[in-house]
């Protein structure tokens, strides 16, 4: 059953240089009770795609075209305060690349997961409060502190608990655990994988690194300049990626068990002034003329769906 | 777009920002005139009341006809040649008449019968005609030259005095004044003084008579004091503000230039000095901003001022002392920022000097926001120091806007209604102040992403 | 533990700074303060040789002359005149230190005295109650206008506020004054045009409370007009700068309404820099509004101030000018200590 | 030999020690022990990797190894042609000769090099103030590192803004290998750089090693990193070397429980662990706190700790050739 999805969600920024198209026409879904990555590096509009979903977007950037659904309802045509009332928190969560400034910094983690609550009319005692605290693995006293008194470990738990206070269905978690080390990492890691099973929800990861997904995830998107490349379950992509730029990635994430190391030559393509065809032509191998010319549309090859030229 | 043209182009296309720049410009220009146009003295004229006599006192602006205030602006009748006859027995008589339309319901203020010769003359005898035919004659005994008879002198007073007499019947004591000038104006009858003023045209006949020839200059000069004058009126003693606003400019932009230079400049090296060599040394250059920052710049400068003569670069680098914390903190800030970026611990792991760091790293960002603060600091500089000339305290044999506005308040402008004496110098302040600011914001908007940015 | 080394670190700092800056005040009235202390001397050796005489008849002059001169090398010796300067220095210091101005040439306190350490007693409260009242209208105004103006970012308000801003800033208060003055007072005759109160005033409490903010009401507005338009642009700032924060962002995906990010979470984080500002402003109100005093005849310092200027009354322009920096630093000092107990940063570590 | 020696060192770490002390007004002083007696000799041509959490003072180690940052006891030396330079005490001219043997790229591209400057101005200054006065071995030697980092000369006249992070990073690289140091700290310099730029920047790390002798102390949080750029690994925890050796032998056969702990929660390409918990085997987060436990710094989170670690401090002890490791276990 899907539960979110976007279909041709496209967002632009003006900028002094012309229009960034961050997000072009992107399709995407998240299924009840499924762990879904979307891969990609700098510029690949994954997490603009993300705050668009979430209406989340800060002026100038805005959505020019698609919708995105959630049981079938278009949240983007919803007005301001009924999203806020009914979806914000209640439904859809988000835990943010910067969670760690993801606090007021002049409340207490307490009086702060207290807020939210009550502002959305459950009960905020204390005895709730500690009960989240206790899902992330966070002692009772952590309430009671400043966030500037924890360290980035412990703020991004406490915010994976107010991410969670709501129960809601959907929890996108954008670069979680970038900025904290290995084993905090592996934490959060394992912290998201058992609150999807406990609590029956649905997670949408968007990182960078093609590791900590493959760890992660059932099924995933990979993202190049604004678009997806490929989709498909998480098994048959690290068996055997299809698009050239999954395969580059792949091999260019060091990994414990070689000692080698490539890289895709080449920079991501101005996202003001993008050329016709296919992004990543520039800096492709197998690049043919009509990639320069046409863009690929996504095609399903083997249970997965790529879009390049070559299949 | 980075660079220093890149400022300008983006300068250039900040529509409030040229049009700052080109006010500015009409000021510098019209303050390069006033300085070239008058006298290094013309303070001392200006501060001298009887300079004035021959302007109405306390008139408002000519404009105020228009929107349908009955004051009719000043006549002034002069040059002309004078006819001479020569009236026998070694008498001589010289003439000139003037005539003028009279289209007010109100009288003029005064009229100055100026008379400018080489000579003795024992009389002159001016023949005032009304447009209904009635005649007042004037008789005044050895007319000095370079002297102003008015209305109220006692020569020509006692005259109408008598026309007064004649017409109601009554004899008058005294006069009040202003009341010459309904009797030289008002329809006659018993009722002279209170009766509506004529209107038409007024016939005026001047005669010198003398015992030897004299010369009479074209100079000499019959004045209508009217009920308003030029753009802005003028003050209590017949001064025109409009020139006063036009002695001030130069010293309030000079002012306000040298004040705002030397406290940005200062202040920006000192903050960003501060901001860029930390530590302990930092804190001490904070703290000591803070004594600054806590001198109470109007009390200060007025309790200083009973201790040092002021000249206005003293008074502008006293105001600069004052001032000049505000910009050190921002410009620490502004270091602070530059600072905590990589390259400038890059530079010291390349051996590159301190001293090269600081101008490759900080002086560029610093630059910028020193131009912005200086054109920002010229109208605060100016507001201060009118302010002070307000309170009396401004260097000697300058005029001020402030000093013109004190003197409204001691008479209280405000009390009898002389607007224009209170409202046009004051709003030269805001005004002299709106191109800086228009200029000094684009110039902000420009430069202050661009600190922020990484 | 770290509040409390907060605390005794800006104290010490801020103790040492008000030596500093009054010793810089020092230096600038050095001049006139010596001529003041000398005429005081003249003067109050006079009033000993009056006494003198009156007491001893049998003294003869030159007797006379010999002990008002002991007088007043007493009287001067207390001013350190016969010491080097250092101590000269300090003396003179710790004798403004201990409010003792001396007494005024002209001006008398409302209970008779000359000294004008009574005189500025009874002018000082009148301040007070102007410009903190003022104050307070300013930053209530200035802070919600800001907060408004910020939400709209790049609308009407937001983008006329700078404007306004530098305008209101260019212009003289006093000149504002003059203004209202004109308008309001001469011209629809709707307010007093100066002074505290109406001579006599009326009977009562209540009308007399009335008469006192009806000629409140002109100073308080010429006061308010000048500063609300820079105060909304200082707080416009600090929201907009604030606002760019991740807190912000994720607030607003908490569900939180943007009334409550804006006025709870973002006016909570951005209040201590609101608190120093607005006790900046008060304190340096009472420094840069001398005119607004002067204008409306309003009895604070800043008329007493214009009103020695006037009269060449030395002692108490010294005096003002030495209250009015130990208010203004005292007023940074607790705009510093405010920032601190708003702020748990510095609160609690 | 000693632990973390090796044949023909350009640098040599003898029982480093940078402490920094804070002794704030009405306050106890707080000394921090970033860097704790630690000693390490890296070759000629060696890339060496520091690996640990933040917080386990290897960017101090690294700044103390080039002499930005002083040591508080201990010895640097820079070994080249038989001359020895004391480089924790090297001052004035010495020290400033030692900026173009002893270099540092940085992490962050974004902001090691000034945005608003020419990328030819940014080459050329730091040329200039060595001396290099002459313009045609300025150009020739900016042409040179600007190829090396595999750049194109055109880019110039660009101002750094214009460039992205990859060639912004190059950047900092060509700074750098300017004067051809004979030892370079590379702190993280590829952590915040997109995955298909890694390979590209470790190449030139790897290139310039083999092809000029240059030294590299590799700094990364990241053990498969290290492990692809480093010959050498060095895990520290808490300013001490908890494990040393050949970055093969560590990353297959770590020993120390940290080291251990690092690989297990280190991610790997592994699908099939989507439905597992990741072991983590330590427990807590570091501590930040300033006082260092007594004995084994790491026993308060080690999952074997015993009594001994408690109380005694281990020594780094050889358990394989050129594999050391510093725990009671062994």
């Amino acid at each position: 059953m899907t539960l979110l999805e976007a279909k041709g969600l496209s967002i632009v920024f003006p900028t002094s240089r012309g229009e960034v198209k961050a997000v072009d026409q992107v399709d995407i879904s998240l299924g009840e009770r499924e762990f879904v990555g979307i891969a990609g590096e700098s510029g690949a509009g994954k997490s603009t795609l993300a705050l668009g979903m979430l209406r989340l977007l800060t002026p100038p950037g805005k959505v020019v075209a698609g919708e995105v659904l959630f049981h079938g309802t278009d949240i983007l045509k919803l007005t301001d305060e009924q999203f806020r009332k009914d979806y914000r928190w209640t439904k859809l969560a988000m835990v943010f690349q910067g969670s760690m400034n993801g606090f007021t910094p002049v409340f207490t983690i307490g009086s702060q997961l207290k807020e939210v609550l009550a502002l959305h009319g459950r009960e905020a005692s204390d005895s709730t409060i500690s009960k989240l605290l206790e899902t992330v693995d966070l002692d009772n006293s952590i309430a009671s502190r400043y966030p500037h008194e924890l360290s980035g470990g412990q703020k991004q738990r406490a915010f994976i608990a107010m991410a969670l206070s709501l129960e809601p269905e959907v929890l996108v978690t954008d670069e979680p655990t970038t900025a904290l080390d290995v084993i905090t990492q592996a934490t959060i890691i394992n912290l998201l994988k058992r609150l999807r099973k406990e609590l029956g929800i649905s997670v949408l990861l968007i990182t960078h690194d093609l590791a900590l997904i493959s760890e992660a995830v059932e099924r995933l998107y990979v993202m190049y300049a604004g678009g997806v490349v490929e989709e498909g379950p998480s098994i048959d992509f690290f068996a055997k990626p299809k698009h050239p730029y999954s395969q580059g990635l792949l091999t260019s994430t060091p990994t414990l068990t070689s000692n080698e190391i490539k890289g895709i030559p080449g920079f991501l393509p101005d996202l003001a002034n993008l050329p016709p065809g296919c992004r990543f032509t520039p800096r492709c191998p197998f690049a043919m003329e009509v990639c320069k010319r046409d863009y690929p549309p996504l095609k399903g090859v083997g249970g997965e769906r790529v879009a390049c030229w070559l299949y | 777009m980075s660079g220093k043209s890149s400022y300008l182009e983006e300068f250039s296309k900040s529509k409030a920002g040229m049009i700052g720049l080109a006010l500015l410009l009409f000021l510098l220009v019209l303050s390069v005139y006033v300085v070239l146009a008058y006298p290094s003295n013309i303070a001392s004229t200006w501060n001298n009341p009887e300079s004035w006599q021959g302007n109405p006192a306390k008139a408002p602006p000519t404009w105020v006809t228009l929107l349908g205030v009955d004051a009719p602006p000043s006549l002034e009748f002069k040059g002309g040649q004078w006819a001479n006859a020569s009236v026998g027995s070694g008498n001589y008589n010289y003439s000139q008449s003037y005539t003028f339309k009279w289209t007010s319901k109100v009288t003029p203020s005064n009229i100055v019968f100026s008379p400018r010769f080489s000579g003795t003359p024992l009389e002159a005898e001016m023949t005032w005609s009304k447009p209904d035919g009635q005649s007042i004659v004037i008789y005044i005994a050895s007319p000095q030259t370079n002297s102003n008879y008015d209305a109220t002198d006692q020569d020509i007073s006692q005259w109408i005095h008598q026309f007064v007499e004649a017409q109601t019947g009554t004899l008058q004591g005294t006069v009040t004044f202003g009341e010459e000038l309904d009797a030289l104006f008002d329809a006659d009858g018993p009722n002279l003084l209170s009766n509506p003023v004529l209107q038409g045209t007024y016939h005026v006949r001047i005669d010198v008579l003398s015992r030897s020839p004299i010369a009479l200059s074209p100079s000499s000069s019959l004045t209508v004091d009217g009920r308003s004058y030029g753009i802005m009126g003028t003050d209590l003693y017949g001064r025109p503000i409009q020139l006063g606003i036009l002695l001030g400019l130069p010293y309030a932009l000079e002012l306000g230039a040298v004040t705002s230079v030397a406290a940005v400049v200062f202040g920006v090296v000192f903050g960003g000095i501060s901001g860029y060599i930390g530590g302990r040394r930092d804190g001490f250059m904070q703290w000591f901003t803070l004594v600054f920052l806590a001198l109470p710049a109007l009390p200060f400068l007025v309790a200083i001022s009973y201790s040092f003569t002021l000249s206005l670069i003293s008074e502008a680098l006293l105001i600069a002392a004052l001032s000049w914390p505000f910009y050190a903190i921002i410009a620490r800030s502004v270091a602070l920022s530059v600072k905590s970026q990589a390259y400038v611990e890059a530079d010291r792991a390349m051996g590159i000097s301190a001293f090269r760091t600081f101008f490759t790293h900080f002086m560029p960002r610093l630059t910028p926001v020193t131009i912005a603060y200086t054109v920002l600091g010229i109208p605060a500089g100016i507001l201060l120091a009118q302010t002070l000339a307000f309170l009396g305290i401004a260097p000697p044999n300058i005029v001020t806007w402030g000093g013109i506005l004190d003197e409204a308040f001691v008479q209280e402008a405000a009390l009898f209604g002389w607007w224009w004496w209170v409202f046009f110098p004051g709003m030269m302040i805001v005004v002299v102040a709106t191109p800086f600011v228009l200029v000094g914001f684009a110039l902000d908007k420009i430069v202050s992403p661009k600190v922020s940015a990484k | 533990m770290t509040f409390r080394r907060f605390l005794v670190v800006k104290t010490i700092s801020y103790a040492v700074a008000l030596v500093a800056t009054v010793s810089i005040l020092y230096v600038g009235i050095y001049p006139s303060l010596q001529r003041v202390i000398k005429d005081q001397a003249t003067a109050e050796g006079q009033q000993f040789q009056q006494s003198l005489v009156r007491a001893h008849a049998n003294l003869t002059q030159k007797q006379i002359g010999q002990q008002v001169a002991a007088f007043k090398a007493t009287f001067l010796a207390q001013f350190g005149f016969n010491q080097p300067l250092p101590v000269k220095f300090a003396l003179q210091l710790q004798n403004l230190f201990t409010f003792h101005f001396g007494s005024s040439y002209f001006t008398l306190a409302p209970n008779g005295s000359n000294q004008v350490s009574s005189i500025i007693a009874a002018y000082l409260p009148n301040t007070i109650v102007l410009f903190t009242t003022g104050t307070i209208l300013v930053v209530l105004a200035g802070s919600i206008v800001g907060l408004l103006a910020a939400r709209s970012a790049g609308g009407k308000l937001d983008r006329s506020i700078p404007f306004i801003a530098v305008f209101h800033s260019s212009l003289p208060t006093w000149w504002v004054g003059f203004l209202f003055i004109a308008f309001f007072a001469y011209t629809l005759n709707l307010f007093p045009s100066g002074g505290i109160n109406s001579v006599p005033p009326p009977v009562g409490l209540v009308p007399r409370f009335g008469d006192f903010l009806l000629h409140l009401t002109l100073p308080l507005a010429a006061f308010f007009v000048v500063n609300v338009g820079g105060f909304a642009y200082v707080i416009r700032s600090l929201v907009f700068s604030t606002m760019g924060e991740d807190f912000v962002l994720t607030a607003k995906a908490r569900g939180i309404s943007n009334n409550r990010i804006l006025f709870r979470h973002v006016l909570r984080t951005v209040s201590p820099s609101i608190a120093t500002q607005s006790i900046l402003n008060v304190a340096s109100s009472f420094a840069g509004a001398i005119t607004v005093e002067v204008v409306f005849r309003w009895p604070g310092l800043g008329l007493l101030t214009y009103d020695s200027i006037l009269s060449n009354d030395l002692p108490v322009i010294i005096a003002t000018t030495f209250i009015l920096t130990i208010v203004l630093l005292l007023g940074l000092y607790l705009g510093e200590l405010c920032y601190g107990v708003l702020d748990p940063r510095i609160r609690s570590g | 030999m000693p632990a973390g020696s090796t044949n023909d060192p350009v640098l040599k770490l003898e029982d480093l020690c940078v402490f920094f002390t804070s002794k704030r007004f009405m306050e106890k002083a707080v000394v921090v022990k970033a860097v704790d007696g630690v000693s390490l000799e890296v070759g000629r041509g060696e890339v060496v990797a520091l690996v640990g959490e933040s917080g386990s003072g290897k960017t101090t180690m690294g700044r103390a190894a080039i002499g930005l940052t002083a040591p508080t006891s201990g010895k640097v030396t820079l070994v080249e042609n038989d001359l020895e330079v004391d480089v924790g005490k090297a001052k004035g001219k010495t020290w400033k000769g030692l900026r173009k043997r002893l270099q540092i790229i940085f992490q962050d591209p974004f902001s090691s090099i000034d945005p608003n400057m020419r990328v030819y101005d940014s080459l050329k200054i730091p040329l200039q103030s060595q001396g290099v006065k002459d313009a045609g071995e300025v150009s020739r030697t900016i042409d040179d590192v600007m190829r090396r980092v595999g750049l194109p000369k055109e880019l110039l006249d660009n101002y750094v803004f214009q460039l992205s992070g990859g060639q912004r990073q190059r950047i900092g690289i060509a700074r750098v290998l300017l004067f051809n140091p004979a030892l370079v700290v590379a702190d993280e310099p590829v952590s915040m750089l997109d995955a298909s730029l890694k390979g590209d920047i470790i190449h030139i790390i790897e290139k310039e090693a083999k092809e000029r002798g240059t030294a590299f102390i590799f700094i990364t949080h990241d053990m498969a990193v290290a492990r692809v750029a480093a010959q050498r690994i060095a895990v520290l925890y808490l300013g001490k070397v908890a494990e040393i050796g050949p970055s093969d032998r560590v990353i297959e056969n770590p020993y120390h429980p940290y080291t251990k702990a690092l690989l297990q929660a280190s991610p790997t390409i592994e699908p099939g662990m989507r439905d597992k918990t990741k072991e983590v085997n330590v427990r807590g987060d570091l501590a930040i706190s300033t006082e260092h436990p007594p004995g084994c710094v790491f026993h308060p989170r080690c999952p074997l700790v015993m009594d001994r670690c408690k109380t005694d401090v281990p020594e780094l002890k050889e358990l394989e050739p050129g594999h050391w490791a510093s725990c009671w276990l062994y």
